[in-house]
């Protein structure tokens, strides 16, 4: 292993206050093992005494080159290999590469997949936003949201089992569409569901929102700028919750999104506070949308016609989505052979994560954590 | 000899201040044997409330409800493997939990039960818990040293700073109660544990409502620096598992691990005590001043009895809901003797002599328990503090607080 | 399809030839700018056409073309609500001008691409590797780099394993 | 209650504190210096209580045992315990060292042989019972000008310590 004080050259470091006593600053590790870096991200942390003066973030230990796979796939085969990268909002990804492709082929999935697709993504967002309060509360030191929400995130996770067989990285479409018709009972249980959970979202409100240890420990915690924001590509809840209204369902709408009503909900100040505001409104304006699809869902095919063996015409596109940590896009290259010349994604956490450093310099070290944590990274993107 | 023995069973003081050897280590045998009883009861009640508090189950599967999950945990942890790290200091590393436990246990000399059942009465009995509590911070400090790792060392200075800041806005808060002890006529005031109590029974009021709101103030203010001051949720910074692995017990493992625990449950119930007996009214019944009669008496002290059989039906409605396969045959039978035995114990308590020895603890208990339960709602709900947040509610807020109240308790004192 | 507006008519005023195409394909605009001038014309869609959001920087590998890299920005503008792709072509051990300074957001992407493409970028605070360890050898986005292959030597000195090839 | 086996108490932390106190000057390692220091101190309130002084012992544990060693240890644990360990343990003063050791020995002996007439030959029994409140009056009463300005002291030392150490207030 390096040694990690060179990998501080580079960066600006802020020097410690100069007093009396002279204090040393300390390099300390952060990661890859480290239960609060949720995954394998190593952060090296520049210290002087409990202050941060600099970080640098070590990734890669996941790497897995998908981008490379993609290039020796043909289009169909690729599809299951995106959900392996945000594990934990797989449809999203699924969603992004099928409609690239899509665009590609100049085809376009019938209105009823549509809502398919919108349904069970926004369920997934609201899985992953769960999982995000889930364990962002537990390394701030609240142990009981982690349960509830994975109680009700449970609940998601048996939809999407009964729809397609798999609960984590769900292959839940296909290029032109969905595979599957819906199982019966399938309206039934979303409107179960989305009657189940709203005073569930209360109850994690209740515990966190006007708590006093958590507003102190959140509030002007890992603040940045909407200017910061823009200029470090930082998109998703972060951006909003700086006080930015995009939201690229508004703004660039895709699948079925212009023909519902919902909310962009935005913050002020930028802090983690807001940032979990807005998240916990996004679960609200979520459920939003899934009950306008589910009741106006249409009837038809839910396959468009695609040849059996895909050959798009030479060009490339870039297409994206607003997954649930941001901007998840994917810049497809077609040679006008079966497989894709190139697949460039674009991640929202690996951007994101850049970030880090602006947010937590000049904050204490378990500010760190907290801002890990409000970053809501999932390594397997990150590195993909 | 038996002379020796019985002859004190008519006197009505400590057997330490009665001088009664054989009674004192009798007392100290069976306050020993409690609170550890009481620990491992702890430690099943605290992941069992945690669990329901979290939509889980806890232990279910040793004994039934898990009843018998503390004592093969304590089996696991006697048969783990003892690791000292190479590079530790040895001599240290070894004696750091034995004085973390020796602090937590010996507090327990002072601590009045009832009006005889303490092990002794000492005039500064206040004061020596205090003094000795504190001294649970060299073992920390010396156990975090003795790792010679990173992590123990910085969460063990974090552990002591936390103690000693907490410790002070603790003995202004005791030090209001204190002086309420000595706002009567005769104006002499004490610092024995039972003297405290016995004050409180003159005056006919608890502390916690004395010159309402100060006392309530005072008893809120130790509420939680005594949190604080256990190093329990929200105030786990030292085990912050999210940043710090585990504190300065990371290196320490099996039996000495399980020394630290039993050390922090000790020390929990030993600064609970100190509470129920500066505010609570130690070992009275509620309402002695407004439900007094010879009936009253009599009711309150039958709750007891009642309390261990409800208790007992409790354990046999389990016993009755336990699923009817023979595989659970042993737990059935298993649960039904503790509910047979509570059964026993509130049947024995209903007889004349014994209800009258046993109230006055049972109620010194009760109250206790209901501080435990709160360590468990506290670290159910509450999200961790930082370390400079910690720091400026110990110092800027509960210090000035407890001082203003102390002085304002004074002023009155003189005034009424 | 040829791609009209004004901002293709006041870069190409500026540069002339430079704008080398400037087209609409699938809905999507795009601008292939020639290596020279690109650094200056990002500047200018930055300052002077609001496209302040980068949303990411990657390149393609045409091993078989003159100049075998297609560098490629993907630029959104939050006033326009307006995504637009810039492309460069370099020659191989060519290195390009970092764009760090106009977007705070390149500095990852373009380690990325270097780590990928071995595509130097001057001017960069910090280029190095960013998700294969530092001192792998070979970029394996490229074309040339087997999808199985390994930097074996690396393999065996840090995880004491052969490689399985 | 009546004393038990006061003479066996008496040289048992007497010759506690005297060893703990050889310890501290020829442990190696400073931390078992400090160490050995707390363990004369607790022997030190061991000795109060059988002067039936238990107000000053409970003090001695809480300040001296509970608090100021805690930041001994506090200090000593952040150094380089390596190099103090390479240092050369004792100085070279040892003319000095003897010269107030036998001054010292002297005064004992001194005391020992002539002193019978400064002290009273039986100790009046004090009331062990108020001790704490005889220890406040007289603080509080007879000592009052010469605890506040110990107190003003300490406040000075306090302030001293925080503008050395803080930069910004």
């Amino acid at each position: 292993m390096t040694d990690p004080t060179t990998y501080l050259s580079h960066l600006e470091l802020g020097e410690p206050d100069k007093t009396f006593l002279d204090t040393n600053e300390l390099i300390i590790n952060m990661g890859p093992q480290h239960p609060a870096t949720h995954g394998v991200l190593r952060v090296i942390l520049k210290l002087d005494g409990e202050k941060v003066l600099g970080t640098e973030c070590v990734i890669g230990y996941l790497h897995r080159g998908v981008e490379k796979i993609a290039e020796n796939r043909t289009y169909t085969m690729f599809n299951p290999y995106v959900d392996r990268m945000d594990y934990v909002a797989a449809v999203s990804n699924g969603l992004g590469y099928c409609e690239a492709v899509e665009k590609l082929l100049n085809v376009e999935a019938p209105p009823r997949a549509k809502y398919i697709r919108v349904i069970l993504t926004e369920l997934n967002r609201l899985a992953s936003h769960q999982l995000w309060l889930g364990t962002h509360a537990l390394d701030i030191g609240a142990m009981t949201p982690l349960f509830y929400t994975f109680r009700d995130r449970e609940e998601i996770l048996k939809i999407f089992e009964k729809y397609c067989g798999a609960r984590l990285t769900t292959h839940a479409f296909r290029i032109g569409g969905c595979q599957y018709e819906t199982y019966e009972g399938f309206e039934q249980d979303v409107k179960k569901f989305l009657d189940f959970v709203p005073p569930r979202i209360d109850e994690y409100e209740e515990l966190l929102t006007t708590n006093r240890i958590w507003v102190e420990r959140t509030r002007n915690v890992g603040k940045i700028s909407a200017a910061d924001c823009k200029a470090l590509g930082v998109t998703g809840p972060v951006l909003r919750a700086s006080g930015v209204k995009w939201d690229i369902r508004k703004a660039l709408p895709y699948a079925a999104y212009p023909e519902f009503q919902f909310e962009i909900p935005t913050g002020a100040n930028g802090d983690t506070y807001d940032r979990y505001m807005v998240r916990m409104q996004e679960m609200r304006q979520s459920l939003r949308i899934i009950r306008q699809a589910v009741e106006g869902i249409p009837e038809g095919p839910i396959m468009a016609k695609v040849p059996k063996v895909m050959k798009p015409p030479v060009g490339e596109v870039y297409h994206s989505i607003e997954a649930p940590k941001g901007e998840l896009g994917y810049f497809v290259v077609s040679d006008g052979s079966t497989q894709p010349y190139r697949v460039r994604v674009r991640p929202p956490s690996f951007v994101n994560l850049q970030a880090l450093d602006v947010m937590v310099r000049g904050q204490l070290v378990a500010d760190v954590i907290a801002v890990i944590g409000t970053l809501d990274i999932v390594l397997g993107e990150v590195d993909r | 000899m038996l002379d020796y023995i019985t002859s004190y069973l008519g006197m009505n003081t400590t057997p330490g201040q009665a001088g009664n050897v054989f009674w004192a280590v009798v007392y100290i045998l069976v306050v020993f044997g409690g609170v550890s009883v009481a620990v491992i009861a702890m430690n099943w009640l605290e992941r069992k409330a945690l669990a329901h508090f979290q939509i889980r189950l806890g232990p279910m599967r040793v004994g039934p409800h898990g009843l018998l999950q503390p004592i093969a945990d304590a089996v696991k942890l006697l048969t783990k493997e003892d690791i000292i790290p190479h590079e530790a200091d040895r001599f240290v590393f070894w004696i750091a939990p034995l004085i973390i436990l020796c602090a937590s246990f010996t507090v327990y000399i002072v601590i009045p039960f009832g009006p005889t059942h303490a092990i002794t009465d000492l005039n500064i009995g206040i004061l020596f818990m205090l003094g000795v509590s504190s001294l649970s911070v060299l073992g920390v400090v010396m156990a975090g040293w003795a790792s010679n790792s990173h992590y123990p060392l910085i969460g063990s200075l974090r552990s002591s700073a936390q103690m000693i800041s907490y410790e002070i806005a603790m003995g202004m808060a005791v030090v209001t109660a204190i002086l309420m002890t000595s706002l009567n006529k005769s104006g002499t005031g004490t610092l024995s544990m039972i003297g405290i109590v016995q004050a409180q029974q003159q005056q006919q009021i608890w502390f916690l409502f004395k010159f309402f709101p100060l006392g309530f103030i005072s008893f809120a203010i130790f509420a939680i620096a005594m949190v604080a001051e256990t190093n329990r949720a929200p105030f786990d910074l030292p085990e912050a598992e999210s940043e710090l692995t585990a504190g300065f017990h990371t290196e320490y493992s099996g039996l000495r691990w399980s020394l630290f625990m039993l050390g922090e449950y000790t020390a929990m119930i030993a600064v609970s005590s100190i509470a129920v007996t500066l505010w609570l009214g130690g070992w009275l019944r509620p309402f002695p001043n407004t439900l007094t009669g010879e009936t009253w008496d009599l009711v309150f002290s039958l709750i007891p009895g009642f309390t261990f059989l409800g208790l007992a039906v409790i354990a046999f409605i389990g016993v009755k809901r336990m699923p009817k396969h023979p595989y659970f045959k042993i737990q059935t039978a298993g649960l039904a003797g503790f509910g047979a035995v509570l059964g026993l114990i509130g049947i024995l308590l209903f007889i004349p002599p014994v209800r009258d020895r046993i109230q006055d603890i049972f109620w010194f208990v009760a109250k206790v328990a209901v501080f435990m339960y709160l360590y468990i709602w506290y670290r159910a709900t509450f999200p961790r503090y930082r370390f400079d947040q910690l720091m400026k509610v110990g110092w800027k807020v509960l210090l000035p607080i407890a001082i203003g109240v102390l002085i304002v308790t004074a002023i009155l004192g003189v005034v009424l | 399809m040829p791609w009209e507006s004004p901002l293709v008519a006041k870069l190409k005023a500026q540069y002339g030839s430079g704008v080398r195409e400037a087209n609409t394909y699938l809905g999507q605009n795009y601008l292939v700018l020639e290596p020279s001038i690109a650094r200056e014309a990002l500047q200018i869609l930055r300052d002077e056409e609001e496209f302040d959001y980068c949303v990411d920087v990657t390149a393609v590998h045409y091993p078989n073309r003159e100049k075998p890299f297609d560098l490629i920005w993907i630029l959104y503008s939050f006033a326009r609500n307006q995504r637009l792709r810039v492309k460069t072509m370099l020659a191989d051990g060519e290195s390009f001008p970092s764009s760090v300074a106009i977007w705070p957001t390149a500095n990852w992407l373009e380690r990325e691409v270097f780590d990928m493409f071995g595509i130097k970028f001057d001017g960069h605070p910090d280029l190095k590797r960013i998700l294969l360890p530092d001192d792998w050898k070979g970029h394996p986005l490229r074309k040339d780099y087997g999808i199985i292959q390994q930097d074996q030597e690396w393999v065996k000195a840090n995880l004491g394993i052969e490689s399985g090839q | 209650m009546e004393p038990v086996a006061t003479p066996f108490f008496f040289y048992f932390l007497s010759g506690l504190t005297l060893l703990s106190g050889v310890l501290v000057i020829t442990r190696k390692n400073p931390v078992h210096s400090a160490l050995a220091l707390i363990l004369g101190l607790l022997a030190q309130a061991g000795l109060y209580l059988m002067l039936y002084a238990p107000f000053v012992a409970g003090v001695q544990i809480i300040l001296y045992a509970g608090g100021i060693m805690v930041l001994f240890l506090f200090v000593i644990m952040l150094v380089n315990i390596e190099r103090s360990q390479k240092e050369e343990q004792f100085n070279k003063q040892w003319l000095v060292g003897i010269l107030s050791a036998g001054a010292l020995g002297g005064l004992f002996v001194l005391v020992y042989t002539k002193g019978s007439g400064l002290f009273p030959a039986v100790m009046s029994l004090p009331v062990e019972n108020n001790n704490t409140q005889q220890v406040g009056e007289l603080l509080y009463g007879q000592y009052m000008f010469a605890f506040e300005i110990a107190s003003l002291l300490l406040l000075v030392a306090i302030i001293g310590a925080v503008v050395m150490a803080k930069k910004r207030i």
